[in-house]
């Protein structure tokens, strides 16, 4: 056991796979000698060498393409996308190759592509977007968010070890941010599993990543109202964990779903509708959604405070379904 | 390599008779004229190397051993075809399997490009983990594909880090209805490779040997570790995209002088010439050719279409839906 | 009036609005010697040149960022892609640059992206997706997808006079297979406006293109059985037109979202959020997506047939809502 | 061009020292040593011409006039900044505007290779509108940046359009950290225009007057209607990928010997030898810049930060929410 940051998590996850199977190996922007933009791979190249830890052009069509062949191969690829912004660039190899592959030939595509989403860092339009529902809609892809360390490590070591391409956000925010126990023994957390951070049974925010400290807070706030709020924290984007969601939604029969991402067509969507057409007898009160405002991210601190979802928003959100 | 290029025009026209049969589910695209480099190219490999073959590489398939049924399973989108009728045409899928010695092959997605950044994988990836060491990957590329930023990305990557690779890139005059010339403004395809500092050639496509020729030593030096080249071959597309398109923007004259540069007639008579075969020996292959294809189609249209039931199976991970590997046949002939 | 094909409607639009403003011009791979893959663009390079319908090569991306640039000297650019699936080339073209100029820096882009989508012609896996909620999470950009030859003249027209880049789905099967009246005078379908296509009291079917078909065809059934389905045709996915939403809800209570996307991460979330926000106490029943399988799009007729919705799904979806 | 030179550095440096006191929003670039090949190169064009700099291309922009004020106002993300604080540095947008006189600028988004698409688009745009005709577009790009799909696609359909565009390709040594040979496996940059078919030449970067010439050279073609070229920049990058960078991955010994190559000293060193200017004409230049800067900055400093009310206007058309046009300013000194 030891307390370490999310990103040190991460850090320890790839070396620990790295020295596991010999079929690991990262390849990026700035991985190898840099190590990472953030930091993430430092070190690893100095241990695995320049051919298990490569430096790549900037070309991220040939980063995920070149994953996908050696995966073929019998590769296990971590690809890392320097800022999650750019995994725009290689979302046709994504969705139309990695994630048909095993559909239509039965070919496998064991690959990880993983990297840095959201904001609160003053990133900007291009540096801050959170991409989960740009590939929801695509069958064959998997993806993760964790929201602590130690689920950073266990997430990803699963995400490394999946026989499926599953993309894998880390939130920059969190990087340096938040730190907790980390067991030193190799473990995973499940893919497509939930984790329920906080009991209640009031009224229930399903979120993940850094929203889910954000629910914290609002719940700790709301316990002091006298409302106890469940924090279910969703950790898989896809698959969802379609029992947890329902259980904790039969449980207070009132629901917010909070995610970084803009309001249209985010992720809620779906959670909306999941609820909307399984546990509609459950429901006392409207599903709620709280997100991002609908536009690009933007760059100045007041204003990118403005568009993000703050404590305030679900303390108030909650209070209304509790009303209601 | 005759009875290769001879091989993969007899299976086009059967497909043809069973496309007119509307037997073939979705477009045919025919490789003729086109027979002579695919095959000269992948006969400049091993058995077990790696091919990514485009819709127009029949003769990449019947080289490296593909059966021709399953061909005609793919085409006729067929329960026993290589992807259980989910995917067109040549889009089929073998990888290494312990023990086999098959060679590897990724066909195409639709998405032109592609497959180049994925063939630098493979070839990095085989020799990774030390695979038949040294694997050599083949890949076609069409002259429109050229201009994706998806070919640039790969070509450049495979070349920074020397992978194993050689890329065909085929110059037959038209993407679809677009000339070259509104592809690029370069005089020859193989200029393209000039961005990524390797090796390239330009080769006269519709003469076999002479594309056998330049492939195989770009195929050594590929594998000796000298890292990835580009051979560029002047083609000509003798049929419309595919078979709805009649080609009329395509000038009649231009179709007539490539008519009389058939690559499978060129050979036959340097065979000839050669006294290697006598025409009799020939005529020989090329029935025994058009029977191989007729019987293969025949055995193809007894597989049944897929069952609905199947439909959901084999998305991810974790359900044995299985598919069913590719099966691959001998040459009669001796091949060195 | 005259009675045209969908896709004689699309061309109609392109050659009025090239005819009446000199600014609009078509580019993408196939447009102008062959007419485009479809032969929706036949006959307009032998009317307006080689200047004003280029033949580009096989390059989406440069295709759009073309688009945009010349958008910025004060063209008004429409760009083609030959199959919609190919936009997945140029997505981040479309989702960074594209959709946040305007934001940004005050710049519009007036351009309309068009292209065939959907499935139902056993194109595979390639070239029968349905790309809406790729772009859903997207602030700045607009979708349409006719359902008629009226609104595919009217709707292209629109989209072609609107100061924001708009992406235009047509549905591939309706090219040919459907024909109605259209005016031979200008006229526009207003952008972000749905339109009731069969007034009905018990259960309310709101979706958009080719399904629009299956839905009518549903409720015909269904008013035999004695139950009166109402239809709604969207027209436009981004804005929705959130009114004409949630007045059928709250006229009917009861809803089903049809779309051809697949289920999950389809725009069927979205919908479902908005009703389970705005219209829960409408609500009488929950809340059911007909969509299609979760899978890529296989290309066999007969798995082809079981992964797309049918009419009898939208029907037995509606009869269980009714008894619900 | 001292002068534009000089002011891009002064700006830069005071740009160090509000970063010091956090009050630069995000991340600072510095184009130290890089000065000049921005400035020759923008130096090239007519004032109403089109350009499309990144972020380390602030000689572009002070040639162009842009008033240093704005670039200020982008860093510390003002409400009277030209993207009201929306956007990060130099994202700066200027289009034609009825009557203006003013330079087309179109600033970089993030995603590397975005802007050659757009320039082509901006350059045939133009060519159509007949707007200033002729209008010329001229575009930098990194040497990572031509590694990208989009830079591939961009150049090519420019060629093919025959696009009055010329595109600077900067071989400024590296690419964050990655060394030009994990880049690309060309000697020279300009190679990569060899896939085009246009126009391409190497030039010391770090010479202005040689890249003036090379860039006059090329601009001239393109207004004359001869088409795209790219030219090749060797020049390096002095600092760090962003302040944040310390550059450790570069040997000391390639910044010893590159900073006795300093763009602005060399040609100081040039004016003073040919008697253009005195040394103390040249320090009078070098005082007015600074002190412009530190005025400029002052002014900036005063605007507020956007009002967070305003956060969701103008995603749409239809809202009159408006962004400030860009102010440009004469240069004191007369330019040809
Ligand atoms: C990215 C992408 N854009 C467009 C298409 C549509 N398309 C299919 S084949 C083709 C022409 C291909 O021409 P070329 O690469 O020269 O190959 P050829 O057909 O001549 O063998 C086009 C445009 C595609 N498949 N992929
Ligand atoms: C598509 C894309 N991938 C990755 C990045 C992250 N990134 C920003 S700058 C940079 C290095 C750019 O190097 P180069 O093009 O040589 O320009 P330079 O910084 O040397 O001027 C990288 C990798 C990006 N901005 N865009
Ligand atoms: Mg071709
Ligand atoms: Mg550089």
């Amino acid at each position: 056991m030891a307390v370490i940051t999310y990103l040190e998590a991460i850090r320890q996850a790839l070396f620990d796979e790295m020295a596991r199977d010999e079929r690991v190996f990262v390849l990026g922007e700035d991985v190898g000698v840099y190590g990472g933009a953030f930091k993430v791979t430092e070190g690893l190249q100095a241990r695995f060498g320049e051919g298990r830890v490569i430096d790549t052009p900037i070309s991220e069509t040939a980063i995920v393409g070149a994953a996908i062949g050696a995966s073929y191969m019998g590769m296990r690829p971590v690809a890392e996308v320097q800022f999650i912004d750019f995994i725009a660039c290689c979302f046709d190899m994504l969705t139309n190759f990695a994630a048909t592959s095993r559909y239509r030939n039965g070919a496998a595509v064991p690959i990880v592509v993983r990297g840095p989403c959201g904001g609160g860092v003053s990133g900007g339009p291009f540096h801050s977007r959170n991409p989960e529902s740009f590939f929801l809609n695509t069958p064959g892809l998997k993806m993760v968010e964790p929201s602590t360390a130690y689920d950073a490590k266990g997430l990803l070591k699963a995400a490394i070890r999946d026989d499926d391409p599953v993309l894998y956000f880390e939130h920059k925010y969190l990087y340096r941010r938040i730190k907790d126990d980390v067991p030193d023994e190799d473990y995973v957390v499940p893919l497509g599993k939930a984790i329920v951070r906080r009991e209640g049974t009031d009224v229930s925010i399903v979120t993940f990543g850094a929203m889910v400290h954000t629910a914290l807070d609002a719940a700790a706030q709301l316990a002091e109202a006298g409302v106890q709020a469940e924090v279910v924290d969703l950790r898989s984007l896809a698959p969802l964990d379609r029992d947890a969601i329902l259980e904790t939604v039969s449980k207070t029969s009132r629901v917010i779903l909070l995610h970084e991402a803009t309001r249209t067509g985010g992720i809620g969507g779906e959670l909306a509708a999941i609820i909307a057409e399984e546990a509609f007898g459950y429901l006392d009160a409207p599903v709620t959604r709280v997100a991002s405002l609908d536009t690009p991210v933007p760059y100045a601190p007041p204003l990118e405070a403005a568009f993000l979802p703050k404590v305030e928003d679900v303390v108030s959100a909650a209070k209304r379904l509790v009303r209601y | 390599m005759y009875y290769f290029a001879r091989l993969a025009r007899s299976i086009e026209e059967r497909l043809v008779l069973l496309f007119r049969q509307s037997k073939v589910v979705g477009g045919l695209y025919r490789s003729l004229g086109q027979e002579g480099e695919s095959v000269a190219t992948a006969y400049a490999l091993e058995k077990t190397d790696a091919i990514l073959p485009l819709i127009r590489n029949m003769g990449a398939l019947t080289t490296m051993g593909v059966r021709p049924r399953e061909i005609f399973l793919q085409y006729m989108a067929r329960a026993e075809s290589n992807s259980r009728g989910r995917d067109l045409n040549i889009h089929i899928v073998n990888l290494p399997r312990e023990g086999a010695q098959a060679p590897v092959i990724v066909g195409p997605i639709s998405m032109l490009g592609d497959s180049i950044p994925v063939a630098a994988g493979i070839a990095m990836g085989a020799r990774m983990r030390s695979i038949r060491k040294p694997l050599v990957a083949m890949a076609w590329i069409g002259d429109g594909a050229t201009s994706t930023g998806a070919f640039h990305e790969g070509m450049n990557f495979a070349a920074v880090q020397k992978a194993p690779l050689v890329v065909i890139a085929e110059d037959n005059k038209y993407a679809y209805s677009t000339p070259i010339a509104k592809q690029m403004a370069i005089a020859r395809i193989d200029e393209r490779a000039a961005a990524y500092g390797i090796p390239h050639e330009m080769v006269d496509g519709n003469d076999m040997l002479a594309v056998y020729d330049v492939a195989k030593r770009m195929v050594d030096r590929a594998r000796a570790g000298e890292g990835a080249s580009l051979v560029g071959v002047d083609t000509m597309r003798m049929q419309g995209h595919a078979q709805h398109d009649d080609a009329r923007y395509v000038p009649k004259a231009m179709l007539d002088e490539w008519s009389r540069k058939d690559p499978i007639t060129r050979f036959r008579d340097w065979l000839v010439e050669r006294a290697v075969g006598t025409p009799q020996d020939l005529d020989d292959i090329d029935d025994m050719c058009k029977t191989y294809a007729a019987e293969e189609a025949g055995l193809a249209e007894e597989s049944p279409m897929p069952d609905p039931a199947t439909v959901s199976r084999g998305v991810y991970a974790g359900d044995d839906f299985a598919q069913p590997a590719i099966e691959f046949v001998k040459s009669p002939f001796s091949t060195p």
